[in-house]
């Protein structure tokens, strides 16, 4: 069941890919003003590069949330959905269908952002690349589980945009400071296990209560 | 405490101790106000609703079952 | 049990709620006077100053920046217990206390960082430290803004008393993660602690205790207060509210 | 609760039921029961919780007060089976704009058919069935490229390809053309004949569709 809501959502989302485009855009876009903004010396560059990665990558997930959840409550899907399926597993495809069309290309387009930040100034290997990618392949589903919470908290609520960013950005503050804090680990070449295994344990957490919690909300919504 | 000049400027740090008690009365005697003010105005509505006759009030409807002529 | 049982369920009953919080609240607000007089008796003329730390005087900061920073935390995880309460039992008046504990607890929040600041200027020279415990609390203050904004944002209150539980039940599981985190964070940048300026001394204790009662007394009526005009609210077309609005029945009156 | 279970309903049976929207009660203590094979006429002026009555019945809208069993087992029970035998058909059409006809009708099947269905049959009567709807050949167009006709009939398209034991529509006649009016009053007589229930809304008396209860929400 999972699969074919699945399968339906990845099929919008392709005819669809200008949305999912723009996430990404704003993604490179943000982290690009940087180097105008502060400096473009490297070392400098490299020392902001794991905050202003994750920053910008926490922004593009909160950015992307609207278009999987708005157009389904709008056109009546949702409840339709509601009523065939049980909650939770319409959570789960929701929140599997965001991950795979905004975290993934955000893991994927990582390391081009790694090259304009620097991040691999003063060292011959690509470690550091590495583990930015990794950092973010943990964090962001931990990101798409809490955006669904709020994203399906807010859907029936009349001022939407911004309030979904009000409830969940202290949500994510944990997510973020062991994201950065991974990178900056590896860029002063410590070890960054622990902050890693402690992304995964928030991982596992999330996974357990947010698809039961956004499969709630979504039911209050519609009724 | 020894004198009132002492109670009054608390060392070199009066503004920063009374300022402190006095922004958590503001605070605590603000939403005192507040609430208070909150009930006496929906009482005042209650009342006004209930003198006015029942234009606004909206019966419950019932479920009427028939066969079809 | 069973007692104890019949008046959870009463408690349910908007009319009983209304009623009883009536009789009680004339007695906490005299507690509350009481302790909050003797309290600011010791906290500002009774007590010694602090000269170990160096910190004279500031040190009576601490005693309403302490009971505000507990009844901030303790606030967060009452509206939690209602909420789940709420949603479990399906009892609308758990959700009515959710929505009134909120501005409060808010309050007091804003106290706890407001106090804080200003008791860290003359301490580390500065209004702001990126502090484990006033980073939280910064957080929590956005917990809480977050709820009175969603909760605000529905036309329909069932919704937004539902939604808003849930927010209130995946805030309370984060507290402990983002307590924890930003304390991690916070060590790791060697930043200070605000919680160690004041060591507890016994001379400390007597106005710190007095004042922790009388804030959480006068927290807890404040509250009441609140929960008594979100009943009314929520009951406007009941006939005892009416009777009690035109003053036909005592607003204390028996059950 | 113990009512029911002492006398048996069999189909949909909504037992001293509150519907209330906004905080506004719009229903009060309504005892409902739709037998198998027979077909409900659901009226009352606009406003006065027909569809939140049917929301209710659906089991999105959660009732004040009250229970609503389908076969005797209130319609959350997992036992009741109610979510794969009920087909509600919203004022919303429920369609996806960036999906095709026949992929948005696919969808819905399989959801409810949980892949026991093969592509190719489900092909085929997709084909047929928006042919005797009249928009025949039309299945690879994106739905949002079709008129507000075309779009509420494919919506109708979906009663036929999913197997279901009650309808509940919400106003299925309205701005539809003769010859789909006809369609759809026969399709509805021919789900009652296989004990099918069914509940409708309409603004007007449907000639075509003989109804079996009348059920009005209004005042006393």
């Amino acid at each position: 069941m999972i699969l074919t809501l699945l399968k339906r959502e990845l099929k919008v989302a392709r005819r669809n890919w200008i949305g999912l485009a723009i996430p990404l855009l704003f993604f490179i876009i943000v982290v690009s003003l940087f180097p105008f903004a502060v400096s473009p010396e490297a070392p400098v560059l490299q020392q902001l590069a794991p905050g202003v990665i994750w920053v910008a990558a926490l922004l593009a997930m909160l950015l992307s949330l609207e278009q999987f959840y708005r157009s389904d409550y709008q056109d009546g899907s949702l409840e339709q959905l509601l009523l065939m399926s049980s909650p939770t597993s319409v959570a789960i495809s929701k929140i599997l269908a965001h991950w795979l069309l905004t975290g993934l290309p955000l893991v994927v387009l990582s390391p081009l952002l790694g090259v304009l930040m620097q991040i691999n100034h003063g060292v011959e290997h690509s470690a550091h690349t590495w583990v930015l990618m990794l950092s973010l392949v943990l964090g962001t589903p931990t990101l798409c589980l809490l955006g669904a919470v709020g994203m399906s908290l807010t859907l029936a609520a009349s001022r939407n945009g911004l309030l979904v960013s009000i409830l969940i950005i202290p949500l994510y503050v944990p997510v973020l400071i062991f994201g950065a804090s991974t990178v900056t680990a590896s860029l002063e070449n410590m070890r960054y296990n622990g902050e890693l295994a402690i992304l995964g344990a928030f991982l596992l957490i999330a996974i357990v209560f947010a698809p039961f919690a956004s499969g709630r909300a979504l039911k209050i919504s519609v009724g | 405490m020894s004198s009132w000049h002492e109670f009054i400027f608390m060392g070199k740090h009066g503004a920063f101790v009374w300022s402190s008690y006095f922004m958590t009365l503001v605070v605590l005697l603000g939403l005192f106000i507040g609430f208070r003010m909150m009930l006496k105005s929906l009482k005042k509505q209650v009342e006004v609703a209930a003198v006015a006759p029942d234009s606004k009030k909206q019966k419950a409807r019932k479920l009427k079952v028939s066969q079809p002529d | 049990m069973a007692n104890a049982w019949r008046w959870f369920h009463q408690l349910g009953s908007p009319k009983y709620l209304f009623q009883k919080t009536g009789q009680w609240l004339p007695w906490i607000w005299g507690a509350t006077l009481i302790l909050l007089a003797v309290g600011l008796y010791y906290s500002l003329w009774a007590s010694p100053i602090e000269v170990r730390q160096g910190q004279g005087h500031t040190v009576r900061i601490m005693y309403v920046h302490v009971p505000a920073a507990a009844l901030s935390m303790i606030g967060y995880i009452a509206m939690a217990i209602a909420a789940t309460v709420g949603l479990v039992w399906k009892m609308k008046m758990a959700f009515a206390v959710v929505r009134s504990i909120a501005p409060v607890g808010a309050a007091m929040t804003f106290l706890a960082l407001f106090t804080g600041s200003v008791w860290g200027k003359p301490t580390w020279g500065t209004w702001w430290e990126w502090d484990a415990r006033m980073t939280s609390e910064l957080l929590l203050l956005f917990l809480y803004l977050g709820y009175i904004a969603l909760h605000a944002s529905f036309s329909d209150r069932s919704k937004a008393d539902k939604a808003g539980a849930i927010l209130a039940i995946v805030g309370v599981i984060n507290i402990p993660i983002i307590y924890f985190s930003v304390k991690w964070w916070n060590t790791l940048h060697q930043g200070y602690s605000i919680t160690e300026k004041g060591a507890l001394n016994p001379a400390f204790q007597t106005p710190l205790f007095l004042m922790l009662a009388g804030i959480y007394l006068l927290f807890a009526a404040l509250v009441l207060m609140r929960l008594r005009a979100e009943i009314v609210l929520r009951n406007q077309k009941s006939r005892w509210v009416i009777e009690w609005a035109s003053g036909k029945t005592l607003e204390r009156g028996e059950s | 609760m113990s009512q029911s279970q002492d006398i048996q309903f069999d189909g949909l049976y909504a037992h001293e039921l509150t519907v209330s929207r906004s905080e506004q009660i719009l229903l009060e203590d309504a005892d409902l029961h739709l037998a198998p094979s027979t077909i409900t006429y659901l009226y009352g002026e606009n406003g006065a919780g027909k569809t939140s009555l049917m929301r209710c019945l659906a089991g999105l809208l959660q009732p004040e007060h009250g229970t609503v069993y389908w076969n005797n087992k209130p319609i959350n029970h997992p036992e009741s089976g109610f979510c794969s035998d009920l087909i509600f058909l919203a004022h919303s059409l429920s369609m996806k704009n960036e999906l095709t006809i026949a992929e948005n009708l696919a969808f819905y099947a399989q959801l409810r058919l949980k892949d026991r269905v093969t592509t190719t049959v489900l092909k085929t009567q997709i084909s047929q069935v928006l042919i005797d709807l009249g928009i025949g050949g039309l299945e690879r167009r994106m739905f949002a490229e079709l008129s507000a006709g075309q779009q509420h009939k494919v919506a109708l398209a979906r009663l036929v390809l999913e197997p279901a034991k009650i309808w509940i529509l919400d106003e299925p006649f309205v701005n539809l053309d003769h010859k789909t009016r006809g369609w759809l009053a026969a399709k509805t007589l021919e789900f009652k004949k296989q004990g099918g229930t069914v509940l409708f809304t309409s603004h007007h008396h449907i000639d075509e569709l003989p109804v079996d209860q009348k059920v009005g929400v209004e005042h006393e």
